[in-house]
């Protein structure tokens, strides 16, 4: 295992305290258990949007903090959630007498986690609603499994719904919104190679040189089939099959297209990628609207890729385009 | 023997030391099927109770001290396992009430635990999870003639429930995401669900 | 090999075609030779910003084309300077009336090819102005050599003389600036792990797994020393002392801190890097006033990274802080 | 043999075929102290040139073949070969003239390639470039009797001097940046000078 760390056990407190000096704008608790705050945090009379989950995503949460956006993330050991302390903590820290939306991903410990942060940010007198991402068309049969996870959709969900808080929408609101958002995204995954907890020192799962995981995860879990290596243009193919006929995506449908790298893909992959999504969503009448590009949802060094695919209407749309100044996510002002 | 305070301690004391010493085989059950986390989810857990232990009220009641474990354990381990070991942990210490021991309540201190995992986690036997550890061993408890059996009877059972999860598909937890591909490994839970009643028997 | 690719002799065309697909906004020649070019240019009496060389270090440059930033980016093939005649059809494409600067990476293919456009676009009329960017610490002696690389300080001249052309600046003092940016920023890249270029199938390099690279640039060459494994700290401690001593920058300096992914390597190590970078500045005095993290200049999928350290003053800290527009960096509007 | 325009096509057919055989070696050396593109680069300049050629009037000359592969390199090739090997072309064309063959002007032509090359890459004899290979040809034809002499001549010094690049430390291009770990590697762009003289003295 070669990578840029130190102690293993470390690279959480060592890349939070990166993250504080990178972004002095933000305010961020440097001492476990952390939280990554805006620095204007509460904002008075908004509603605060909360999110976090394990950490090994970057740039989610915490490049998704600041105006626009989320309030405060909470970042957990290497994909393990955080506990219910630090999630309290950001909660109260973001309650600017509106109430407090907590952004889930569907996962049995960031739920479990949630949950009991929910309960006890409430016994404080803390108004808080919830919200799950369940976008991973990967997981088929939702009925006999812990339901769909929550992957790259989420960062949607944190924009619009981030939004949405800002231009001052109730709490009900808010959380309405990020349900929809929720309800008209998919998203599928893909790895050309696994990912390497660091405190594991080993892949998280092993692929011959020739193979390929279709259908994982973000938290180096492996994936639905392994299949045997095949040109960008298939492998889009089979992401977007599944995506196109889970909603199902229609011919007339505006879409907002959004290619994600897995943290070891470099941008010249996914712009490949890219191409052909987009070449797929024409020639099935699918208008591509709004476009993203990047490694913004990550499984450590993983390498691969997700396509998600969101059907807008006007609202959305301009919620999308709203202002938002993040480190990962910036625009409008 | 008496399932007082002192054995409370020697207890979990001894579920720290065998999650130190077992934290890389957890994990490794958990790559296999999960996300490879759960021996170091547990250890910095059971870690953080090691030291708290230390801190607690020398007259602290059994209950106490299970209450103490389920705190530390809900702030410290985070994922799937914390919560659902934290309220077990919860209404175990809440089933112990203020008893000096828990020689008469063990059948019952065991099954608040089970029920508490299930209260959160929505899992039935079958389900590939901890619950397949923890249910024959409540079951096996209640059937003992007394707490010294019981124990035994529990750590037994939740092994054999551990080994059992081996054939089954999962229905919870991330190894419900692998459908298939999830038969022929062992749930990580299951297995350190047996650890900890294994080093009740022990204790 | 595995890389979301289909042909290795299409990644640049394909690519190119994806940036045109996910960046509306900008005008791009989707048939080679390729011209990434912004929307509304020319930009009449502003003076035009074109760049450009091999591809494969995405997104320089093409993610860096908008406002406040290049006017155009020429793409080469995968690491291979491009040939004059698109850089002449960026120069004219540009053209507002006041001029074009050439941006141009000191290595000799860029050099040559470069020159020859300016040459042909003088011809044609248009006044053209070069800058030659060599940031690269790496390679000692410049007098026995083809000079001292343009790496990841090449982003910082585009964003800075960017903004100056885009206040209005004369061809003169916008080459002035980039100089003047040229002149006062150094860095120095290391890799964990070679990139493999598709064409040629195989690593640029070998390395044993428990060996890094230490001076790397950024077309997969190797480097200038091979060493063992160290940690994090370690490393960033070693491409540090060369940038510090070079300049050199005092204690007192204030500056901008880039700490930049070779394109395989996730964000969260990146910060893990950074924190020790910022510690390291701030032991010697070096006040860090701006900051930079993510996978900027690549080098395919090479895992490391690079730091560069920028002296500022109110000036350049003006021309960094002004908005820029483009697809890779964004804020102010 | 006359070097008339059948001779110089032949030769730059030849030289298409050769790159195109030898694109991997090319590249391969090109890898060691390089970024390993030489071969791929020259490939895609005459396999334009290839193709460019076949259109050319059927009545060109010598210089104007010469020509039209220099302006190909050029806008093809790219990296620091493509506008080296293009200025040499160029350079030898106008050497070449509207001359109906080169017999009386060989080694004028080769040493105004040569000289295009210096002028706009700055190497001297010893920098590990393709300098190291022109040059010597170039003395070498100067000293032939006669044109076929000196085509062959020229191949052969060209060769001894791409293998007496191996031992050098680089000053020019890419391999200067690695110092002394250059030493024991050939200049790609040296080999690939001459693959051309060679097939100039066997078309
Ligand atoms: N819904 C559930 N009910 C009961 N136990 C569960 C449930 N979901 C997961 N588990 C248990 O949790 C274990 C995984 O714990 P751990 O690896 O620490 O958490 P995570 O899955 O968040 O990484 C599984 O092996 C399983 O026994
Ligand atoms: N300044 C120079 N003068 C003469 N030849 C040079 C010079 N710089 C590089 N070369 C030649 O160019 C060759 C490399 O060509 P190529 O690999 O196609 O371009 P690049 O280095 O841009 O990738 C070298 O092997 C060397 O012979
Ligand atoms: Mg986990
Ligand atoms: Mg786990
Ligand atoms: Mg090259
Ligand atoms: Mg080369």
């Amino acid at each position: 295992m070669k990578k840029l760390i130190n102690d293993p056990s470390k690279v959480v407190d060592e890349a939070v305290a990166g993250i504080a000096a990178a972004h002095p704008e933000l305010r961020v608790i440097v001492d476990p258990p952390y939280v990554i705050a805006r620095g204007d945090a509460p904002v008075q009379g908004k509603v605060g949007l909360v999110s976090g989950g394990g950490s090994g995503h970057e740039p989610l949460h915490g490049g998704f903090v600041g105006h626009g956006m989320l309030d405060a993330a909470v970042p957990g050991a290497v994909f393990t959630s955080p506990t219910p302390d630090p999630i309290v903590a950001a909660t109260k820290a973001v309650d600017g007498g509106a109430g407090v939306l907590h952004i889930v991903k569907n996962y049995t410990g960031d739920v479990l986690n949630f949950e009991t942060a929910a309960d006890l940010a409430l016994a404080e007198g803390i108004e808080v609603e919830s919200v799950i991402i369940d976008d991973d068309v990967a997981v088929q049969d939702s009925l006999y499994t812990a339901g769909r996870r929550g992957v790259a959709g989420t960062l949607l969900v944190e924009k619009i719904a981030g939004a949405a808080a800002e231009r001052g929408d109730a709490l009900a609101e808010v959380a309405e919104i990020a349900r929809t958002v929720n309800a008209n995204v998919r998203s599928m995954g893909m790895a050309l190679a696994p990912c390497t907890v660091p405190h594991a020192g080993e892949p998280s799962f092993d692929l011959g040189p020739d193979e390929i995981e279709i259908g994982i995860g973000i938290h180096g879990e492996p994936g639905r089939a392994r299949i045997a290596m095949e040109p960008a243009d298939a492998i889009v193919d089979r992401l977007l099959a599944p995506i196109l006929d889970d909603l199902p995506f229609a011919s007339g449908d505006r879409v907002l297209l959004f290619v994600n790298g897995m943290g070891g893909t470099p941008l010249v992959e996914l712009y490949v990628v890219f191409r052909r999504a987009a070449e797929v969503l024409a020639s099935h009448g699918i208008q591509v609207a709004r476009t993203l590009v990047g490694s913004y949802v990550t499984s450590l060094d993983m390498q691969g890729c997700s396509i998600s695919v969101l059907r807008l209407d006007d609202a959305l749309t301009e919620l999308w385009d709203a202002p938002v100044q993040t480190p990962a996510l910036r625009w409008g002002r | 023997m008496a399932l007082d305070a002192d054995w409370t301690r020697r207890w979990i004391e001894l579920v720290a030391d065998r999650v130190a010493e077992r934290k890389a085989e957890l994990s490794h059950l958990d790559r296999d099927i999960g996300d490879g986390d759960h021996g170091e989810n547990l250890d910095r857990g059971f870690t953080a109770v090691r030291s708290r232990l230390a801190d607690l009220d020398a007259d602290a009641t059994p209950g106490a001290i299970l209450k103490l474990v389920a705190t530390t354990l809900i702030s410290t381990v985070g994922g799937a396992s914390g919560p659902l070991y934290g309220t077990a942990f919860l209404k175990a210490s809440m089933a112990a009430g203020d008893a000096e021991t828990l020689d008469d309540r063990l059948a019952d201190v065991l099954a608040a635990a089970r029920d508490g995992i299930v209260a959160r986690g929505k899992a039935e036997v079958g389900d590939k999870t901890m619950v397949d550890a923890w249910t024959p061993a409540v079951d096996a408890a209640a059937a003992a003639p007394d707490a010294v059996a019981a124990l035994a009877a529990a750590a037994d059972a939740a092994e054999a429930g551990a080994a059992a999860t081996e054939p089954l598909v999962a229905r919870k937890g991330r190894a419900s995401y692998l459908g298939e591909r999830a038969m022929g490994h062992r749930d990580p839970g299951s297995e350190s669900t047996a650890l900890i009643l294994r080093a009740a028997a022990e204790a």
